[in-house]
């Protein structure tokens, strides 16, 4: 597909735009703290000291202990290990199954078109949390049901932009071209228009890894998330509800970590987004 | 003959992400009153630019103008603030466009965008300003104005569409009427309506305009004047008839004998090697001397300025095409 | 010398204007039985207004539209389900160029790329290295040089492209090359340029040509013979030099006085009317043209005008010029 | 007009028929049994059976289905839980949902609105800036969090507001703000973007060159022809608010449907869960019939061709 | 400008709309399930009917059954029959007399079946005979010794005849009719439930003008009610907002132990867990005081028996106190050197404690996999299937007697008899030596001599060790100081029948 010099180009242009710089910053930190958890926390997440539950930030505890006793910027710095791995991994998947079957309707139309996206309007006429807390009952909660839940509700996000977008490129001269040229439709579906349609779907997914992060936090909130005692941002600010006026610290440090790992995202997305059509930008 | 408009040296650089796109290197040109001056030009040859930049709906930023003058009526139009600016655009110099399709706002009733002009300029109420929209629609040859009034743009032809663009335009007797590529987008037989429609409005509303276009076609058909344009300047000035026969410039020379013409059969067709220059890092000096023939030493390093080097006929060149192979 | 390479037969296009789930479904006929035969080697032009459906024709022949019903012959074998059926060989001789350089490249490929896919789907050459060759040896026919070989197509001009684009059709050498308003989208210069070297491999090459266009200077300089077509019918087909100098059909003589002249001394007074193209929801009865036509008579508002043949150089549909011979 | 009404009508049943399959079959394929836990500890299997039979847990599914259908709102159907009738369990819960929802959209509009023309109309500067800073902020807050700060500062703090519970009017502000200001954001950055679009549009550019005053041409042309897209969004919003709002009403303990529906998943109490689910959905489709109409008022190319 | 001044004022108004003297609010965590005593099996809904209704006896303070609607009973030598002499002159809220007659009607509808509680009564009340109209005789099926309790228990709730013959099972929650203090108003779901003080009330008119238990599902916002003198009542307050309620003068904090114990099961028909020596291991490695230091600033008590202190019965055992070494020892001896793995289950509330368990499993070597069911799973999983087929093996629960008495926790949970899907026996016990102490218990109604099998019972359960035995939690209800006589009872349940503002 693209060779390495096209990456550069990319890589330039992502210096450039301020948006997609910062975003990319902000990313590419949280992906190192997570890389390094076990180097940089300085404690073990699940390490219990029960008789200092709940204390407020110290020397030794730079955000304070949880109702455990758990050091929280230990629990806070591998919680991103948790949240990046399984909303990338959940994207990555609905990506390839929504983008394949909004290309395939999208492409061949008639009848299939009708089908698929006519059962994509009934998914998304639920709530994205209704239907993930409700994939969560069925399977259970837990990593990999996590997972489920999420891709199950984003692959209709996909499908439909990869849907509009095909539609759109097919109609390109290029691909006539190809039929020209003797290609097969499937070849030419993935060969020649897919490729061209990336970019909706790259700055839709990155944005959708943020909002998966939202909603795993949120199951997490509701109880729902990964099995205990795994360091969880979301599930670790559930235990703030209760302590709000004793122990305001363990609402805070948590939520400041997904905000700040979504908001990455959201400028990374938004960035890409000016980068990738530049219609955006005022000529 | 009194001048309506002149533009002396106008320079415009754009700046962008990119880097600063060098618009307009020097325009100067002048337009008599009741005239109508063709500027022809091809992709990136500034004309649009300079159009824009007489009505200022250029938008700044990004565009920069670094130097030169409108002269409009006597008035450097731009030194005129905001609001003064406002007052003229529609009263004084207005404009119509190329796609028809996209040049109405697609939400509104035709009567509405037409008496929302006329009332902003004449002060006069609702039901007076659709009555003159009414008469202006009639002056433009639509047959059923008020059916076409009560019409959403969509619901329209192109070549109606124009005209309403047309009438709504002239709604407020304007003194000049630029067009930007008015035909491009219409079908030969349409074109051929609406250049007679604006030859009509030149004699019955007394107006000058300015045509814009890449068809030299178009300009030989309705032009007194012309204005040649290459990369950001202004090559050659001078009125149509001139132009035809003696076409000094190189890149005119070149361009007339690139059109295949319809009225004769010919072998070959001649043609201007290269392609148009990138304005981002345009060559320098004159900006066509890596596609010039006649191209010297000195057209690589200083840019020729416009000289009037016979009465009325002005070019930028330091070896131009004399004599010789007259154009017949 | 001259055998028909390309016949077709009534051929006719309908499509669906299907405006709402519940809307009633309305017709309209891009293509009307066309009847049209194409000799070997020669360049014929398709000329008309926008809307008049000669691109549609265009795509159909090309095997990218499959027609509502007629049929068309290529070398005497019957190729209407040329679109359906993948006839390798067929699909080979019958080749395509574009009207916007910009979209008829595909971004993400290199020129190599571009031109060596149609060589190996289609098997020519034996090895990689021979298609390099053959590659490199079509780019310089169009007059590009190797080192545009691994460029991407955003790195070339308007004119560039369209040469690629002809490269492309001309690299698994067809025999019939169909070219969709090739410079419509170009800069006069550039245009000149490319219609030029069109002109060289049609001679080089022994190539059949079809030019569809709406500039009828173009089609005087590119092509032998002219059809020119009005809402999905060809109203006359004429030698060029017969057709610019005595058109037959009143619709033909209308566009070529539209046509601005580049000289201003041959000014003429333009035609007033504001007549437009009817809508093809909706069309006349008969004739078409009738509508706009000054020789309109009684007979033409009720049938609709077969083309014949006026003279050795010129078949026309219309009866008042039937009728005048 | 109507014509385009009933057809976008009639699309809308094979969705709602797909729906209330969806919104039946999820809970029958979660596991636990409804009976077990009514029944609770210190219960023996005839008590199980005999609750089992009552709620007629028993039939086969199909049948469960139609009865379901058919059971909604005829208030035969009973909440296991509390064998109330299911229509007394959700319709107080589903109008709080909508006056929550409402406050909610209403803070949503007006703000996302307000600020989206502001940063549009001042392109590129320190306001454009801060206002979509703020709704970058607004989009990356994770709701409950929002919430429990806000609880945080505004009552346990400063103890103006109420932290929960739904009574009085002042009991709306909190889980009002916290749900419409992601909404807020979202509803910015779309007007913002549709903004722009439009301004670069050619027929914007022929009423500036006819003379018509800026603020006409913001106010006026543009702002219509930016609605169409956002009117979308804020639908699509308050369709997610009616259901979606399931953490915030959690933070706040506020008796909305969306928290009903989850603690019934917990209890596996069927008819609640199947009927919240049901209606919930429907909201969402009747809330895009009326975006989809609202967009026809705005934009003539929408309705049928004379 | 205008909008802000507008805003304030709405708020002032409200603010200042406090309520008459004799009004009491009660902010409560949950909403009621059902006002039908017989059908209800959850504390809201026991709360509200405690003041509507009255049973023949009811609980004291410290968990004694006290006479209520009965002035005086008389029990058989064999214990067989026992006589309850009725008081008179007492009317329901319809006006029905109370009688006898309505005393055989409440209960017969009990001993029917079908109701959620007829379990307490069915397999011990042969039935229910009417003597004359201020006397009614109960008809044992075997001796029972802890009848009166299950009397006192808020199923015994007498509903007026009226009600009981117009109603059907669901019709009765919506028409609450008793003889209690206070008379029903008005339900509204997820919200409030308003009850007035009966006037004709058969002991004098009542301390309070009216009642409304508001749902107040935040803990904070009913600590900020009590505080702001919105509520006069806010039940389980949070251990952590204690202290700052105690500091604060207006308010008083009611600490009650409650009656449940909570422990992790062991399922003992699966190894390891059917090793006694490695059941006391893991009792030996939990820090019980760590425990609830951490999760209820000590608001807790370790468990030193099978039942909770306040419950009758209850004998205290020495316990097994923190001591990891010797719980390495006994796996060791038990064959476990190195410790094993295994999966400790867990509902969604307990995570917290699973988490310390599992802690605390770990140091002495057993490693223990947390799995979280959801309630319905749960329930699920430790009832479906009889223990030796089912998939539990550790899991964290809790066990309370809603009658207050020892019987209603041992044989439940350790009657060989009672294994699941029948039961709740899900430790899977079954020991001819506890089954026969069962029996003996359950027959005698001599007080003295049913606490010494109790005792003896208890001492034998904590040695077999089915359970890691973790603590008896403290239940916290602020009260305002003005309100006076609030009873606060170990069943978690705050009941206002005798109190009165100041």
């Amino acid at each position: 597909m693209n060779h390495n010099n096209s990456m550069a180009i990319y890589w330039r242009r992502i210096s450039k735009n301020k948006m997609a710089a910062i975003g990319a910053f902000i990313v590419l930190f949280i992906v190192i703290i997570a890389l390094l958890a076990p180097v940089i926390s300085p404690y073990e997440p699940d390490a219990q000291d029960l008789y200092s539950s709940l204390n407020g930030p110290s020397k030794e505890h730079w955000f304070g202990t949880d109702i455990y006793g758990r050091d929280i910027l230990s629990r806070v710095i591998w919680g991103a290990r948790i949240s990046l791995s399984i909303s990338s991994l959940a994207v990555f998947l609905s990506i390839l199954i929504g983008v394949f079957l909004g290309a395939i309707a999208a492409y061949f139309g008639g009848v299939l078109d009708e089908i698929i996206m006519r059962f994509f309007d009934i998914l998304l006429s639920f709530p994205d949390i209704l239907l993930a807390i409700a994939i969560i009952a069925i399977l259970g909660s837990g990593r990999s049901n996590l997972i489920t839940a999420i891709t199950i509700y984003s692959i209709p996000q996909f499908a439909r932009i990869a849907r509009s977008t095909v539609v759109s490129e097919k109609t390109k001269e290029y691909v006539d071209a190809a039929r020209l040229s003797g290609e097969s439709e499937m070849n030419i579906l993935f060969r020649y228009v897919l490729p061209n349609s990336l970019s909706p779907i790259i700055v839709q997914g990155t944005l959708r890894i943020g909002y998966a992060i939202l909603i795993i936090s949120g199951l997490g909130f509701l109880g729902l998330g990964i099995q205990p005692p795994a360091a969880e941002w979301g599930t670790d600010l559930s235990i703030a509800r209760t302590y709000l006026r004793a122990a305001p610290h363990t609402g805070i440090f948590p939520g400041i970590a997904i905000f700040i790992t979504v908001m990455g995202f959201n400028f990374f997305g938004d960035g890409l987004n000016e980068i990738l059509n530049p219609r955006m930008k005022d000529r | 003959m009194e001048r309506i408009l002149e533009v002396k040296d106008l320079k415009i650089q754009f700046d962008t992400e990119e880097g600063t796109v060098y618009a307009l290197e020097n325009v100067s040109f002048h337009l008599n009153k009741g005239e109508i001056l063709g500027i022809i030009g091809e992709t990136g040859s500034g004309k649009s630019v300079t159009a824009s930049a007489i009505n200022r709906i250029l938008p700044v930023p990004p565009a920069r103008i670094v130097n030169g003058e409108i002269i409009f009526q006597g008035k450097d139009v731009l030194q005129y603030k905001r609001e003064e600016m406002n007052r003229i655009r529609g009263k004084k110099i207005s404009m119509i466009f190329q796609e028809p399709m996209t040049a109405l706002n697609p939400v509104f009733k035709i009567k509405e965008q037409m008496s929302d002009v006329i009332m902003h300029h004449q002060k006069i109420n609702r039901k007076k300003a659709v009555k003159q929209a009414t008469e202006m629609l009639e002056q433009v040859r639509i047959p059923d104005p008020e059916m076409v009034l009560d019409k959403y743009p969509h619901e329209l032809s192109g070549g109606m569409r124009q005209r309403v663009m047309i009438a709504t335009a002239l709604s407020c007797e304007a003194d000049l009427l630029i067009a930007d590529e008015p035909t491009t987008a219409l079908d030969v037989t349409t074109q051929d309506q609406i250049l007679a429609l604006i030859q009509d409005m030149r004699k019955n509303l007394d107006i000058s305009v300015i045509l814009i276009t890449h068809d030299f076609g178009v300009v030989a058909e309705i032009c007194d004047t012309v204005a040649v344009m290459y990369g950001g300047s202004v090559v050659e000035f001078t009125d149509i008839y001139t132009l035809t026969k003696k076409p000094y410039h190189p890149y005119s020379n070149g361009l007339l004998k690139a059109i295949p013409p319809v009225d004769q059969t010919i072998e070959k067709l001649n043609t201007i090697p290269g392609s148009v220059p990138n304005l981002l890092k345009p060559p320098p000096g004159c900006r066509f001397h890596p596609r010039c023939e006649n191209a010297l030493e000195k057209c690589k390093i200083d840019p020729p300025s416009l000289t009037e080097i016979e009465e009325n006929h002005f070019i930028a060149c330091y070896n131009p095409i004399k004599g010789g192979e007259d154009n017949e | 010398m001259n055998n028909t390479i390309l016949k077709t037969q009534d051929l006719r296009k309908e499509f669906q204007v299907r405006v709402g789930f519940l809307q009633k479904e309305r017709k309209i006929t891009a293509v009307d039985n066309v009847n049209l035969n194409i000799l070997q080697s020669e360049t014929i032009g398709l000329v008309g207004e926008s809307g008049c459906g000669k691109t549609t024709l265009g795509r159909i022949l090309a095997g990218l539209l499959s027609p509502t019903s007629g049929r068309f012959f290529y070398k005497e074998k019957e190729i209407t389900e040329i679109g359906k059926k993948k006839n390798k060989q067929i699909r080979r001789e019958i080749q395509m160029v574009f009207q916007d350089p910009f979209s008829s490249l595909n971004p993400r490929m290199t020129v190599s790329d571009i031109l060596s896919r149609p060589l190996k789907v289609f098997k020519i050459g034996k090895n990689a290295k021979e298609r390099t060759n053959m590659v490199l040896e079509t780019l310089e026919s169009v007059g590009m040089k190797s080192e545009h070989m691994s460029r991407y197509p955003h790195e070339f001009s308007g004119g560039q492209r369209q040469r690629i684009a002809v490269a492309r059709s001309l690299i698994v050498n067809p025999d019939f090359i169909i070219l969709d308003e090739p410079t419509s989208a170009l800069d006069v210069s550039v245009q000149a340029q490319i219609l030029n070297l069109l002109l060289d491999i049609k001679n080089n090459f022994q190539l059949t040509m079809l030019l569809i266009t709406h500039d009828l200077s173009v089609a005087r300089f590119q092509c032998d013979r002219i059809a020119v077509m009005y809402m999905g019918r060809i109203v006359e087909i004429s030698d060029k030099e017969a057709l610019f100098n005595s058109p037959a059909h009143p619709y033909t003589r209308i566009l070529l006085t539209s046509i601005p002249r580049t000289d201003p001394a041959q000014r003429r007074e333009k035609a007033v009317s504001t007549g437009e193209v009817p809508s093809l929801l909706n069309p006349p009865s008969g004739c078409y043209f009738a509508p706009r036509c000054p020789l309109k008579m009684d007979i033409c508002e009720r049938s609709a005008p077969e083309l014949k043949r006026v003279n050795k150089h010129q078949t026309c549909a219309c009866f008042a010029v039937e009728n005048k011979r | 007009m109507n014509n385009y009404f009933i057809r976008r009508l009639i699309l809308i049943i094979p969705i709602l028929i797909g729906v209330s399959l969806i919104s039946f079959f999820i809970i029958h394929l979660i596991p636990g049994d409804p009976a077990r836990v009514i029944a609770g500890q210190g219960a023996t299997s005839e008590d199980i059976a005999l609750i089992r039979e009552e709620f007629g847990l028993d039939k086969p599914l199909t049948e469960q289905y139609f009865a379901f259908v058919g059971g909604i709102f005829s208030g035969k159907m009973k909440s296991i839980s509390s064998q109330q009738p299911v229509i007394d369990e959700i319709t107080p819960r589903f109008w709080n949902t909508v006056q929550l929802a409402t406050f909610g959209i209403i803070v949503a509009t007006v703000f996302g609105i307000l600020l989206g023309i502001i940063a549009a109309t001042h392109k590129n500067t320190f306001v454009d800036n801060l206002s979509m800073g703020f709704s970058l902020i607004g989009v990356s807050m994770p709701i409950f969090w929002l919430g429990l700060l806000l609880i945080m500062l505004f009552s346990v703090a400063l103890n103006w507001l109420p932290a929960g519970g739904k009574d009085s009017f002042i009991s709306f502000i909190l889980p009002g703000i916290t749900l419409g200001l992601p909404s807020a954001a979202i509803i910015a950055r779309m007007t913002r973007a549709s903004m722009l679009e439009i301004v670069n549009q050619d027929f914007i550019r022929t009423a500036i060159s006819n003379g018509i005053p800026q603020k006409t041409i913001i106010y006026k042309y543009t702002l219509k022809n930016a609605m169409i897209p956002v009117v979308t969004v804020v639908g699509l919003q308050f369709g997610y608010m009616l259901g979606g709002a399931v953490l915030t009403e959690s933070v706040f303990g506020w008796p909305g449907l969306g928290r009903l529906v989850v603690q019934s998943i917990f209890t596996r109490d069927y008819p609640i869960v199947q009927s919240g689910i049901l209606l919930i959905a429907m909201s969402f489709v009747f809330v895009n019939l009326a975006v989809d109409l609202l967009y026809a008022a705005i934009d003539p190319r929408l309705r049928r061709k004379k | 400008m205008k909008k802000a001044l507008l805003f304030s004022l709405i708020l002032l108004f409200l603010v200042s709309l406090n309520f008459a003297a004799g009004d009491v609010v009660v902010a409560m965590n949950g909403d009621a399930a059902s006002l039908y005593p017989a059908d209800m099996t959850d504390n809201y809904s026991e709360e509200i009917c405690r003041h509507i209704y009255e049973g023949l006896v009811e609980f004291d303070q410290d968990m004694n059954v006290v006479p209520a609607l009965a002035k005086d009973w008389d029990i058989s030598p064999d214990g067989m029959k026992y006589f309850f002499y009725l008081e008179e002159g007492v009317t329901f809220h319809d006006g029905t007399p109370f009688t006898a007659e309505a005393v055989k009607l409440h209960f017969d509808k009990l001993l029917a079946g079908g109701l959620r509680r007829s379990s307490l009564y069915v397999p011990f009340i042969e039935s229910v005979e009417i003597i004359d109209d201020y006397t009614v005789l109960f008809r044992m099926k075997n001796p029972f010794g802890p009848l009166l309790n299950h009397l006192a228990h808020g199923a015994g709730l007498i509903v007026s005849p009226e009600v009981l013959k117009n109603y059907d099972k669901s019709e009765i929650s919506n028409h609450p009719v008793g003889t209690g203090p206070y008379t029903f108003v008005e339900w509204a779901k997820g919200d409030h439930v308003k009850v007035v003080a009966n006037d004709d009330y058969w002991k004098g008119t009542p301390g309070l003008d009216s009642i409304n238990f508001k749902i107040v599902p935040e803990a904070n916002t009913r600590v900020l009610m009590l505080e702001s003198g919105d509520s006069q009542v806010s039940d389980m307050i949070e251990p952590i907002d204690v202290p700052r309620l105690q500091a604060n003068d207006k308010v008083d904090v009611a600490i009650v132990p409650s009656l449940t114990v909570r422990y992790v099961g062991f399922n003992m028909t699966k190894p390891p867990f059917d090793n006694k020596l490695v059941r006391q291991a893991a009792n030996y490695a939990i820090n019980k005081k760590a425990m609830t230091q951490a999760l209820f600033r000590g608001y807790a008590h370790p468990a030193k028996s099978v039942v909770a202190p306040k419950v009758n019965g209850y004998f205290e055992t020495e316990g097994y106190p923190y001591n990891p070494t010797k719980a390495k020892e006994l796996l060791t001896e038990a064959g476990y050197p190195n410790g094993f793995d295994t999966i400790l289950f867990a509902a969604p509330h307990y995570q917290q404690i699973a988490v310390i368990v599992q802690s605390q499993l770990k140091d002495v070597g057993i490693n223990a996999e947390i799995q979280v069911y959801e309630w319905a799973s749960y329930m699920d999983l430790l009832y479906s299937k009889p223990p030796n087929e089912s998939e539990h093996t550790m899991y964290v629960i809790g066990w309370s007697p809603s009658t207050g008495d020892a019987d209603w926790v041992v044989r439940p949970l350790f009657d060989s008899a009672n294994w699941p899907p029948d039961g709740d026996n899900h430790v899977g016990m079954d020991n001819p030596e506890v089954d026969r102490l069962l029996k003996l218990e359950m027959t005698t109604f001599d007080a003295e001599k049913r606490a010494e099998y109790l005792a003896e019972l208890q001492q034998l359960l904590v040695d077999e060790a089915p359970w890691i035995f973790l603590y008896v939690q403290d239940q916290m209800v602020g009260v305002s100081n003005q309100l006076k006589d609030v009873m606060v009872l170990p069943l978690g349940v705050t009941v206002l029948k005798y109190a009165y503002m100041e």
